[in-house]
């Protein structure tokens, strides 16, 4: 059952991201991304870590990706379908990642041999630790100093947006 | 397994049935209450003080011509209504009705409220992208802008109350409030949640996505027919949903008074019809805000407050209890 | 679930949590100053910066410290590199206050964005987490792709940024795949932890595992990136050109540093058992560097890309003192402490070179002419001898010749490179420090051989006070290091002694 | 039960999906999508780990994860308007004021 949805998501995952990556028009692309981050949101709520699930909701489909289509739209992204929308080295590229992709994939897939640090965990050792109470604690107590420089992080990115994007700096 | 799965789905059933239902009478409940506040009747044609005007309205819309504009975005255009629809309906999954009536209860809950309600804005300026028209665009624009800040307000203006409560869970939001509800504890939480939650929704006096007089109803100018009216039923649905989060936070869910013994569903439904009420009358009430002003009580005074209510209620809290 | 608050110590993390302070006041004041006074920002930030130079040097010789349990640490090596990335912001907001009005960007928040910078910087220098010392990385790099972008109204500037940005997003993708990778092989993400798990009863199945090797590769690529070693150097002559000037000279020498230290942590405290490996990648990357770095500065015109090339050359000497610390006694890979000292030693020489050779372009910058061409240069040797002088003792000191700090500093680096057996590595150095003297010495003969054209505008430097004096204090100190290193070779070597 | 392995795969297919994006297209506003993308491929595997080795590290990495993608996001899109207002540049081989 789990199993099956993971299949579903993946199956998901992965078509809308490639679809991402191929489209033409920009604002397709952006709600394909949207759909593509509900799957993961699936994704992580199978890994038993739902409340980074509604954060993934939250935060990148209704805070980020809105973000984005504001730009897009407000950048007239219409004139950009009509161009060229591939590098002339692109073929090169799909060659290299596909060989890229095949090899991690033999390597990930390889199952447990390629895994020789968890020989001592069984499978299903997920204990989902996942709820937020647990989270919360982690965050504010051992993760206390990442977390600070996240905040300053975050300012740092706001004021630096708006020095970049406000029209006119009255002087 | 399957008995579990049977009745979820009739539980899913009940309540979506019920919402649409209700949905539809709301209208009819609007336009009776404004009409009787300003001094005239309202629908009185179709059946008797007009009770079937809802399902001739929906009738209407159903057999209307659906058009989509031929310079539209096809697929985009579609997807909107949905796209809005869904969100409002979503939320009703883990929102509290009675102690034992619920669809499903998850320790996120209030959370994913949160966060399923901020993706209503995509179908909203989906809808005003794929319209390809300019007032289409713009009201889109603006709805963007409000829902993203007043959803910031929204949800600092719940962390006070969360943090009485001590857990994220509908049920348990509900139970801490037993002996007292919340709002007495947050009055200043309630007020910013209601000016929020009026943004929110796009009702007056936040309804600058749709104002008529500048903007031709803005995002859903060019929709017609059923998608119409799939706008229609999510802004209801909406204001449904935030007055249930509102109910079950601040003013103690289906709990009531003990000299009364109602069910809990009774108590809920109540509150409800009252907090509608209010919806309404503000609606009949005041006028619009202005864009810039919208904007500014917003970032200037509401959130503030916000978070002054946070600071206050953890400090109250780390000294007293 | 009970709450347990682990150490916190702000008098260990003092210099981060100062910054932090200095950042809100100077925020906060920025609301209040007019446009006019705008430098008065400047002058309140560069006051901040030195208080923090002294909380830094109080910190010097403290031992070894942890605190906020295990994510940071305080030690001699990071307040040397500290006090490097503190003496940069300090010259270059010299440099910016008379600049900053000139390229009509002299608002508050472009000092903000610098402190920002250097809250990066500082939180990477201290990293002992592969966590912070990745959310320092991203504080840091957000930071510059605003500062690159700043001239909002020149095109190169916002070009400049958009590549940088694009660049350093990816990398940053890379990275973090790296780090997750680490963290899943390993179950830790604290470098002391994954080291002992490197050494641990498991240790050889990982280290045998090919996705540590990725993930060591995703690492290397990551820190390349950022470093600009060659392949990984495409955006660095764009990002330099369009930059702001003095956010050039910041960014080669204050983004390097604090990168650096990052990468000396990381490789050297979390992954030595698998030195051997990073070794050869480091090596190879050296050697393009170098030479590429050389080769391509070569056919440049700009001289502001030109120094953009030789940054990526002097990168490559920097690693070759990290690639020469590792020697291989007997089978077993031995660390030897030389190699870093050295590295530390020639990014202060780097420092105080690199700064000054960026500052000669803003003393030439005027409001109307930008003066970054080598032919803008021509004549100026004749007519104003002392500012021909001390660009040549930059040029000198960046070439490598005696009596400067970048002789001692090369002297040193190929030194230990030859003591720990990397001759290889010593010969395609010192070829490749060879070919860097012929563009150096061009823009020399351009000054001092070439009249000046008719056509040119006529030399008019600035008349800021404090450009001139960063210029005189920067040209004595190379001078002054080039003759008696003597002491930051000491503090260099007692900053190493802690770490490995 | 899903094993690690598909978790680990499919944030890797992801990864190289994002990557590919990143090095093939010319539009601005997608390279920074696929960056995102990229992003994400890191949350999934982390995710997977924090599972299996049975603690929150992983999500806690995630969670800043998507915090410096908020970040960047902003300053990213920031860039690009500022690039876009005086023309419409969106395709990253136009903006060659500067050569490589």
């Amino acid at each position: 059952m789990e199993l099956l949805f993971f299949y579903l998501f993946a199956a998901g995952i992965i078509g809308a991201s490639l679809l991402v990556v191929t489209r033409s028009n920009v604002i397709h692309a952006a709600l394909l991304l949207v759909l593509t981050f509900f799957f993961m949101s699936g994704v992580f709520v199978l890994a038993g870590a739902e409340f980074l699930a509604v954060v993934q909701v939250l935060l990148y489909a209704g805070g980020i990706m809105v973000l984005y289509l504001f730009s897009i739209m407000l950048m007239n992204a219409e004139v950009s379908v009509r161009l060229r929308q591939f590098h002339r080295q692109s073929f090169f590229t799909i060659v290299v990642s596909l060989i890229l992709a095949a090899e991690i994939w033999w390597k990930v897939l390889g199952g447990g041999a390629a895994y020789p640090a968890f020989k001592g965990f069984s499978w299903t050792l997920g204990t989902t630790p996942g709820n937020v109470e647990a989270l919360g604690s982690i965050l504010y107590t051992k993760y206390l100093f990442p977390f600070e420089v996240a905040s300053i992080l975050l300012l740092a990115a706001m004021i630096g947006a708006i020095v970049l994007a406000k029209r006119t700096i009255d002087r | 397994m399957i008995a579990e799965l049977i009745a979820a789905f009739l539980k899913i059933v009940l309540v979506l049935g019920t919402i649409s239902l209700v949905v539809a009478y709301l209208t009819y409940l609007e336009r009776k209450i404004i009409g009787h506040i300003q001094m005239r009747m309202g629908p009185m044609r179709v059946g008797w003080h007009g009770l079937l005007q809802p399902i001739a309205d929906g009738l209407k819309l159903f057999l209307k011509e659906d058009i989509i504009p031929s310079k539209a975005d096809k697929i985009v255009f579609v997807i909107a209504p949905i796209m809005v629809l869904v969100p409002a309906f979503v939320v009703y999954s883990v929102l509290p009705f009675d102690e034992n009536f619920y669809i499903t209860q998850v320790n996120v809950g209030l959370f994913l409220v949160l966060a399923v309600s901020s993706l209503g804005v995509f179908g909203i300026v989906m809808a005003g992208w794929a319209s390809n028209s300019k007032y289409s665009l713009l009201g889109a624009f603006r709805s963007a802008a409000q829902m993203l800040s007043y959803e910031i307000f929204l949800g600092f203006s719940l962390i006070g109350p969360l943090m009485l409560a001590g857990s994220l869970n509908f049920q348990n939001i509900v139970k801490a409030q037993s002996d007292v509800w919340f709002v007495f504890y947050q009055p200043l939480a309630f007020i910013v949640f209601f000016i929020a939650a009026l943004a929110e929704t796009n009702r007056i006096p936040f309804d600058l996505p749709e104002a008529e007089t500048e903007l031709v109803a803005g995002f859903h100018t060019e929709y017609s027919g059923m998608k119409f009216a799939f706008f229609f039923l999510a802004e209801y649905a909406n204001i449904m949903a935030v007055s249930t989060v509102c109910i079950a936070v601040f003013f103690g869910g289906w709990g009531g008074i003990d000299a009364i013994p109602l069910p809990g569903i009774v108590w809920y439904l109540l509150k409800m019809a009252v907090l509608i009420f209010v919806f309404i009358w503000i609606r009949a009430t005041l006028p619009r805000y202005r864009y810039d002003q919208l904007m500014r009580v917003g970032w200037k005074f509401m959130f503030p407050l916000a978070i002054l209510n946070i600071f206050v209620t953890g400090l109250v809290k780390f000294l007293f209890l | 679930m009970p709450l347990v608050i682990p150490d916190i110590s702000l008098s260990i993390a003092a210099p981060e949590v100062g910054l932090a302070i200095l950042i809100c006041v100077v925020v906060v004041a920025d609301l209040f100053t007019s446009m006019e006074n705008k430098a008065g920002m400047g002058i309140l930030s560069l006051a901040g910066v030195a208080i923090l130079g002294l909380i830094v040097l109080f910190q010097w010789g403290g031992g070894v410290r942890t605190t906020f349990s295990g994510f940071y640490i305080a030690d001699n090596f990071s307040s040397f590199v500290k006090m490097v990335v503190v003496v940069t912001t300090a010259f270059t907001i010299l440099l910016s206050l008379q600049y900053a009005k000139m390229e009509k960007i002299n608002y508050g928040e472009f000092y903000v964005m610098i402190l920002f910078a250097v809250f990066g910087m500082l939180v990477m220098a201290s990293g002992n987490d592969l966590i912070s010392i990745y959310l320092g990385l991203e504080t840091m790099s957000i930071s510059s792709y605003v500062l690159v972008s700043f001239i909002r109204h020149d095109p190169l500037s916002r070009e400049a940024g958009l590549k940088y940005f694009l660049m350093g997003a990816f990398t940053s993708g890379i990275l973090l795949y790296g780090i997750a990778l680490t963290y899943g092989l390993t179950g830790a993400t604290s470098l002391t932890e994954i080291a002992k798990a490197l050494s641990g009863l498991q240790g050889a199945a990982i280290i045998a595992d090919p996705v540590m090797v990725f993930s060591l590769i995703l690492f290397v690529a990551g820190f390349g990136f950022k470093l600009a070693l060659v392949p990984f150097h495409m955006w660095l002559p764009d990002a330099y050109t369009g930059a702001p000037t003095s956010i050039t000279a910041f960014m080669s020498v204050a983004v390097k540093m604090a990168t650096l230290a990052a990468v000396i942590r990381v490789f050297f405290i979390a992954f030595p058992a698998l030195a051997g490996k990073w070794n050869l990648l480091l090596w190879l990357l050296t050697v393009f560097t170098m030479v590429w770095g050389n080769v391509a500065a070569i056919a440049q015109t700009n001289l502001k890309r030109m120094l953009a090339y030789s940054s990526i050359a002097h990168a490559g000497y920097i690693m070759l003192g990290i690639v020469t610390t590792t020697k291989i006694v007997g089978g077993k890979v031995v660390f030897t402490p030389d190699g870093i000292s050295a590295v530390l030693f020639y990014l202060v020489a780097y420092m105080v070179t690199n700064l000054g050779a960026f500052g000669m372009l803003i003393y030439l910058c005027r409001e109307d002419f930008r003066g970054d061409n080598i032919e803008d240069w021509r004549g100026i040797g004749q007519d104003h001898p002392w500012a021909g002088m001390a660009f040549v003792v930059f040029f000198l000191s960046l070439g490598g010749f005696p009596p400067t700090a970048g002789f001692v500093g090369k002297l040193f680096l190929f030194g230990t490179a030859i003591q720990n057996e990397y001759y290889w590595l010593a010969v395609i150095g010192i070829l490749a420090s060879a070919v860097s003297i012929y563009y150096y010495f061009r823009v020399v003969m351009v000054m001092y051989m070439e009249p000046r054209g008719e056509s040119q505008p006529a030399i008019e430097f600035s008349k800021a006070p404090s450009i001139f004096v960063a210029l005189l204090v920067l040209v004595l100190a190379t001078i002054y290091l080039g003759l008696f290193p003597g002491s930051i070779i000491a503090a260099a070597k007692s900053s190493v002694a802690g770490l490995l | 039960m899903v094993p690690l392995s598909h978790y680990l795969a499919l944030g890797a297919v992801v990864f190289v999906i994002g990557a590919a994006g990143v090095l093939m297209r010319r539009n601005a506003i997608i390279i920074l999508m696929s960056i995102e993308l990229m992003l994400n491929a890191v949350n999934i595997t982390l995710v997977g780990f924090s599972r299996q080795w049975g603690d929150l590290t992983g999500q806690v990495l995630a969670i800043f994860v998507i915090t410096v993608a908020a970040a960047e996001a902003a300053v990213g899109l920031a860039i690009l308007i500022s690039l876009n207002r005086d023309r419409s540049v969106l395709n990253v081989d136009e903006v060659n004021l500067l050569k490589w």
